[in-house]
């Protein structure tokens, strides 16, 4: 066996309500990646981030090579060879990418600490480069993407050049070329000797990347075990207690008649020329890669933003969406892919977000009636197995996973018949992805229309009967699911119009 | 009490801290002072900070929206001014400088609520920008002297009794219980809090944050032009030099009393709570003669002594 | 450096401690109908409380290079550098109302310590020399406010059987007054027997407290400044004494004697207008004295 | 000059919306009034702007981390009376009094930065209280007397004239160099700007969060100590109620500059333009003449229409 690198023991972190984690242990040896996966608020990145000094107020030890740490700062942590990907992207918005990356660390004269920009600039340019992203280092984090975001904040845990790097759902918000990228430069970490400890829910990752592999549930630790000694399905059973087949539910019903029609949408310097048509009863996915503009279409087509050309028609009637209150009065539903921004209300409990579109169907007038919210909240909290102590709790101190279903929740709760969902499953594990995927399939066998954004391709094909793909803000091809294939769709998403 | 209610254990703990702050200040300043403990120096205390407390529940519907209105002492000043010269003996019944005082309170919040959301000014810059509007207005309405020689029945409004209690008192409770209503169990109060916990959310959640925010300046400065007429009402005259700096005591209240600045998290009880604790640091202040300067000093420390032991308790 | 009454007319720079006070707003009208009738142009500019905002106005007058300046000094001390700025720049500069530690060109005003001298004094006869009195202060730190209190201590002490039992600010406020006067008659409920208040303000405010604790008729009550209401009240016998300045007389003669300077007429360098008690006997004579 | 530079268009447009809105006060006020471009005037308006100039540079960096300073005008007032008292001719030589004003001021700062950082208090509420502890303080150390007769080389600071320029506009100049720099080019600025632009990502990348906002507030109490001492020597006298709601003046200065009272956005250049327009505002204002009750109006419409013109601007 290597050198040892990291070992936690009996590792406890209780929260108001509920105990994150109770006695985890867990070995690991230098230049390995150890993937950790479990349920949505299985407790894993509370673990990570006791190990980064973010939670202070812990039980249990912590031995980095060795030595014992004391976890009271992420200076600290840093300091001894720790770093991380968030899995709640943690940047400061209105500063450049190169400030964001050496935040903490610019380098600087002795005197005064005089930051040397050019250094920065220069330093940020090499680490890109070398990470394979094309980025410019001066634009700022609040002008990207959320892809672009993700990447920045890998450049950013490579940067330190640690000894150990967490990564929490990293691929998450990117593309198959971007995650590729992230592979090869897991392997560079490897082969330096480092260890990588990696989360994530998709699962096939876990196979190929990972060393070992070790799965939480509701804060225990059930098993950690080389990956050459399991399989997915062993790994979903032991992570979800029960065995999963299937994950993508068959069509039962025929399309109906055509619900929506969009004819020539555009927004000037984001997209151009978007027609498609959508049927009662049909998934449509929109595939592309990071930054075609799959998210600003969707959001146009909500009413977030506003669209300056084309014409859209439901039921046969044209419309002018404005605002989201139009779209959602046109029976339009929206899931965001950023829950922290567009989707949710930090705030808030669980149980007031998932009315909050929808509170005439709980309300007598303008007077809210309690029992009817709570009737109808948690309604939902069971349909979606939605993980909290109650409907009190406040929605930001749930799993990521979890928060993302509160998302979802409040866009079914007004029963919408065109549902758009960017990016569904984004940190979402495997058993509640195969609850959602059987819940947007029969809400498309009920009769809804659905679009469906995503950057996850099984999930495109799996789920989509038919494909339309996206290249630079224009429409660069069209597949009906029975032709569709990774290959031809990536072909699209590149830029080739042409079979 | 726990269940069913949309608190978590957490914040009700702090809602606890602050009265457990309340309680203590209470009880060293009934061990000095006999006189403080007695039923007619607290309705004197209850009348004392029904001004301030109407003002700053008016403000926290502000605040709960992520905004701040620092007019409020201005629109005292001018609604009074105003209600006070329609409220001569024998020129208009009484119902004329009420409506005047609050219709001239509301109409100022929509303007302030419609520079904010429609030419995107700073809650802040704008406020600020009517603070001295304002108070010019009040200037030049009254010639900068005051108006007084007013009706019994006006000056019944902040002077009178109604079975036994204050008047002042009573409108007070009202105001308290309505907004208490409105905000937890209207629509329009779930909008406001969705407004200052993400605006950007809120909208996709399909609220008009605009006639969200309106709303709520309006609301606001209505309440300061009722208390503009409660205070040219008590003090028989309208005074277009009144209520200067009384934004800052309305919005000490709302932020001793528990709410975020930022917008979001908050209650009208936590409001009212924060109003108590003020007046009686004032009111114990005086009845103990402590001398004026070291006053200052000894209010800013319990003020600040209060929000601690609130916070220590909360987090524990 | 041409003045600007080569260019049109005799124009006087006014910088007035604050506008929203009754008092003051006296004197500026007083000024205003009497710089009418004069032909002469004012520049009136509203300190608001603040030396330093005071200072600026001296400066801005002198870099517009006006052919005298009124000062209606915020403080003793720290107006002082504006009197020695217009000074400098050999521009004429009267003190209007109160003083200022830097000699001007000229004072009209009055002594603030005999005003509570008067109300002291006034209290001492009511209650025969004898009873428990409390102190309605102003502004703390502010010129009038210090001055008001060394008369009203420094009187008290030649009347051995007055008791000064509390005295606290309300800030020259009406509300404020009449706050601190609840408070007070919470605490000492029977031994408060006469009530000074260093301005008419308060002491309207602490006059309505009084009243409807129902104490008034046991309790004497002076204020200062025999603005429009409290001069109402002594009629109406509710208050019972206030100690009138002159207000009017302050703003005229001050402007009449920035005119004489400035045409370089003989001119009386202090000209001290003094305070009068106002009661029930003679308030008639004042009815009507401060207004327009 | 846009490449290279780390602000975006947007922002260059921004900035020059409210250089336009400058620009047209300006004008429009010189066509009405001859005096107001003459060189004198111009110093006049410049030596009047220091004090609050001074303020908002300091106040600046608490706003960037997200917080605020309600404390500033009584820590003018209790810092000037400080250095005055030490300032008394034949005692000390003038740079004790200069020390011990700074210095007071920054223990304040440190003061107002533990009870915010360390118990969690509410920047808001624990400088208010602050706000009324200094004020009795500077009211108990100088007895509620102003305090003069100083020394002339303290009077020269704020009163004296160096190569022909007075001594405050120096001062201004000087903190302003610095502060741009320390904002711009060094870690602890950059840590400020993380801080208020987002503290979770500030803490993530090991920065200390405590510190950092500990030193905004001490940087900027003793710049407030700093502008105490200019007062102080301008007036020549240590004036315990100097100061008064000179926090809303320094805080519409940063506020109308472009600095967002969430953090982390803004600039020490912005807050100077800021505190000039208010300047030339009230210069001019008192050029023209214009009653003293309609110059609040005109005033208040004056600043938000300015912000309006640069948020306009900005968003083409
Ligand atoms: N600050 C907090 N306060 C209260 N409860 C919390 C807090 N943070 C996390 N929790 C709870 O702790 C549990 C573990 O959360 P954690 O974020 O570690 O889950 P996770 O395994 O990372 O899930 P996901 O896959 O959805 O990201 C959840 O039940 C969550 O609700
Ligand atoms: N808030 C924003 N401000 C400015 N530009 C943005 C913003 N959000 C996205 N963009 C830009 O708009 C373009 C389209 O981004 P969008 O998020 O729509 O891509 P996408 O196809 O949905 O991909 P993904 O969701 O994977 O990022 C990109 O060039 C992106 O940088
Ligand atoms: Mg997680
Ligand atoms: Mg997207």
């Amino acid at each position: 066996m290597p050198e040892r690198m990291l070992e936690l023991r009996g590792i406890s972190k209780r929260f108001p309500g509920v105990m994150a984690l109770d006695g985890v242990s867990l070995e690991v040896a230098a230049g390995t990646v150890h993937a950790i996966v479990g349920e949505n608020g299985a407790g894993k990145s509370t673990l990570m981030k006791i190990l980064m000094g973010l939670y202070p107020q812990y039980q249990g030890e912590i031995r980095l090579q060795g030595r014992k740490m004391d976890h009271q700062s992420v200076k600290q942590a840093l300091n001894g060879g720790i770093s991380m990907i968030h899995q709640e992207l943690t940047y400061v918005p209105h500063m450049t990418v190169a400030e964001n990356i050496f935040l903490g660390k610019e380098p600087c004269y002795k005197l005064l600490k005089w930051i040397k920009g050019r250094d920065l600039h220069a330093r940020t340019e090499a680490l890109l480069h070398q990470a394979g992203m094309d980025l410019d280092p001066g634009r700022r984090m609040r002008d990207l993407s959320v892809a672009e975001r993700q990447m920045v904040e890998i450049a950013k845990a490579i940067s330190y050049d640690s000894r150990v790097i967490i990564m929490d759902e990293p691929t998450s918000a990117i593309s198959e070329r971007e995650a590729q990228r992230l592979f090869s430069m897991v392997a560079d970490i490897k082969s330096s000797g480092s260890t990588v400890l990696y989360i994530t829910h998709k699962l096939d990752e876990v196979f190929r990347l990972a060393d070992e592999v070790t799965v939480l549930r509701d804060g225990h630790l059930v098993e950690t075990c080389k990956v050459e000694e399991t399989d997915t399905e062993q790994l979903v059973a032991m992570m979800v207690g029960r065995q999963l087949k299937d994950i993508f539910p068959k069509r039962t019903q025929d399309p109906g008649p055509e619900i929506l029609a969009v004819k020539n949408l555009g927004r000037k310097g984001v997209f151009r020329d978007i027609s498609f048509s959508l049927r009662r009863g049909e998934v449509l996915g929109i595939a592309g890669l990071m930054a075609a503009g799959r998210t600003e279409v969707v959001r146009c087509l909500f009413g977030l933003d506003p669209y300056d050309q084309g014409r859209i028609f439901i039921r046969n009637r044209e419309v002018t969406i404005k605002s989201p209150a139009d779209a959602i009065r046109l029976g339009l539903g929206f899931v965001s892919e950023d829950r922290a921004i567009t989707g949710l209300i930090p705030c808030l409990s669980v149980r007031k977000n998932i009315t909050l579109s929808n509170l005439n169907r709980c309300a007598w007038g303008p007077v809210i009636v309690p029992n009817r919210e709570r009737q109808l909240a948690d309604q939902t909290i069971a349909d979606l197995s939605i993980k909290t102590t109650n409907g009190d709790q406040r929605v930001s101190t749930l799993s990521g996973g979890n928060q993302q279903k509160v998302v979802l929740g409040k866009a079914l709760l007004g029963q919408p018949d065109i549902l758009i969902l960017d990016e569904p499953t984004r940190g979402i594990d495997v058993g509640a992805k195969s609850e959602i995927y059987k819940l947007i399939r029969a809400l498309a066998d009920a009769g809804k229309a659905i679009i469906m954004v995503s950057s996850d391709l099984g999930e495109i094909l799996g789920m989509s009967d038919r494909i339309i793909v996206l290249h630079k803000g224009t429409i660069s091809g069209r597949l009906r699911q029975e032709e569709a294939s990774q290959e031809k769709i990536m072909k699209y998403a590149l830029g080739s119009t042409r079979q | 009490m726990i269940q069913g209610n949309d608190h978590s254990f957490a914040d009700l703990l702090q809602k606890y801290g602050l009265i457990v702050a309340f309680l203590i200040i209470c009880a060293v300043i009934s061990l000095l002072s006999p006189a403080f403990l007695t039923v007619p120096n607290i309705v004197n205390v209850l009348r004392q900070i029904s001004i301030n407390a109407i003002l700053a529940i008016g403000v926290t519907y502000v605040i709960l929206t992520g905004g701040i209105d620092l007019s409020l002492g201005s629109i005292v000043a001018i609604t009074g001014v105003l209600a006070a010269t329609f409220a001569h003996p024998n020129t208009h019944p009484l119902i004329v400088p009420l409506l005047i005082g609050i219709s001239g309170g509301i109409l100022i919040g929509i303007f302030n609520g419609m520079v904010i959301t429609r030419f995107k000014v700073a809650p802040f810059i704008a406020t600020l920008g009517m603070m001295t509007i304002a108070r010019g207005g009040a200037l030049i309405i009254s010639g900068g002297r005051p108006v007084s020689n007013l009706t019994d029945s006006f000056n019944f409004i902040g002077g009178g009794d109604l079975f036994g209690c204050p008047l002042p008192i009573l409108i007070l409770a009202g105001v308290f219980f309505f907004s208490y209503f409105i905000l937890k169990n209207t629509t329009l109060g779930r909008y406001i809090y969705a407004v200052g916990g993400n605006e950007e959310a809120a909208r996709a959640s399909g609220i008009n944050v605009t006639k969200t925010r309106i709303t709520a300046y309006a609301i606001c400065s209505g309440l300061a032009g009722l208390a503009g007429i409660i205070q040219a009402s008590r003090i028989t005259t309208g005074q277009p030099n009144a209520g200067i700096s009384y934004e800052l005591d309305a919005i000490a209240a709302v932020v001793i009393g528990g709410t975020s600045l930022a917008g979001g998290i908050g209650s009208v009880a936590g409001t009212v709570l924060g109003a108590l604790i003020i007046g009686v640091i004032n009111n114990g202040l005086d009845l103990l003669n402590v001398p004026s300067y070291y006053q200052q000093v000894v209010k800013g420390l319990i003020i600040i002594g209060a929000v601690i032991l609130d916070r220590e308790q909360g987090s524990k | 450096k041409r003045r600007s009454s080569e260019r049109d007319g005799v124009v006087i720079g006014v910088s007035l401690l604050n506008v929203s006070y009754e008092f003051i707003v006296n004197i500026k009208e007083a000024m205003v109908i009497r710089a009418q009738e004069l032909g002469v142009r004012l520049i009136i500019n509203d300190a608001e409380r603040s030396a330093e905002k005071q200072i600026q106005q001296i400066e801005s007058f002198i870099a517009q290079r006006v052919d005298a300046i009124i000062l209606n000094p915020c403080e003793v001390e720290a107006s002082s550098p504006a009197v020695d700025k217009a000074i400098q720049a050999q521009i004429p500069i009267v003190n209007v109302n109160s003083e200022t530690r830097s000699v001007p060109t000229a004072f009209v005003g009055s002594r603030d310590e005999q005003s509570a001298e008067i109300a002291i004094n006034f209290l001492a006869e009511r209650l025969e020399g004898k009873g428990r009195i409390v102190m309605l202060s102003g502004y703390p730190g502010q010129a009038a406010e210090i001055k008001r209190s060394q008369g009203a201590k420094s009187t008290l002490k030649k009347h051995a059987g007055l008791q000064l039992i509390a005295e606290q600010t309300a800030n020259w406020s009406r509300e404020e007054g009449m706050a601190l006067m609840e408070n007070w008659l919470q605490a000492y409920k029977d031994e408060i027997d006469g009530v000074f208040a260093q301005n008419d303000e308060m002491g309207m405010g602490a006059l309505q407290a009084l009243e409807s604790a129902g104490v008034k008729d046991r309790i004497v009550l002076v204020g200062v400044d025999a603005i429009a209401d409290a001069l109402k009240a002594v009629k109406d016998g509710r208050l019972d004494a206030t100690v009138f300045q002159n207000a009017k007389g302050q703003g005229s003669r001050a402007v009449e004697t920035a005119l004489q300077i400035i045409r370089g007429e003989p001119y009386e360098e202090a000209v001290f207008i003094p305070f009068e008690l106002v009661t029930a006997e003679n308030v008639d004579e004042y009815l009507g004295t401060g207004e327009k």
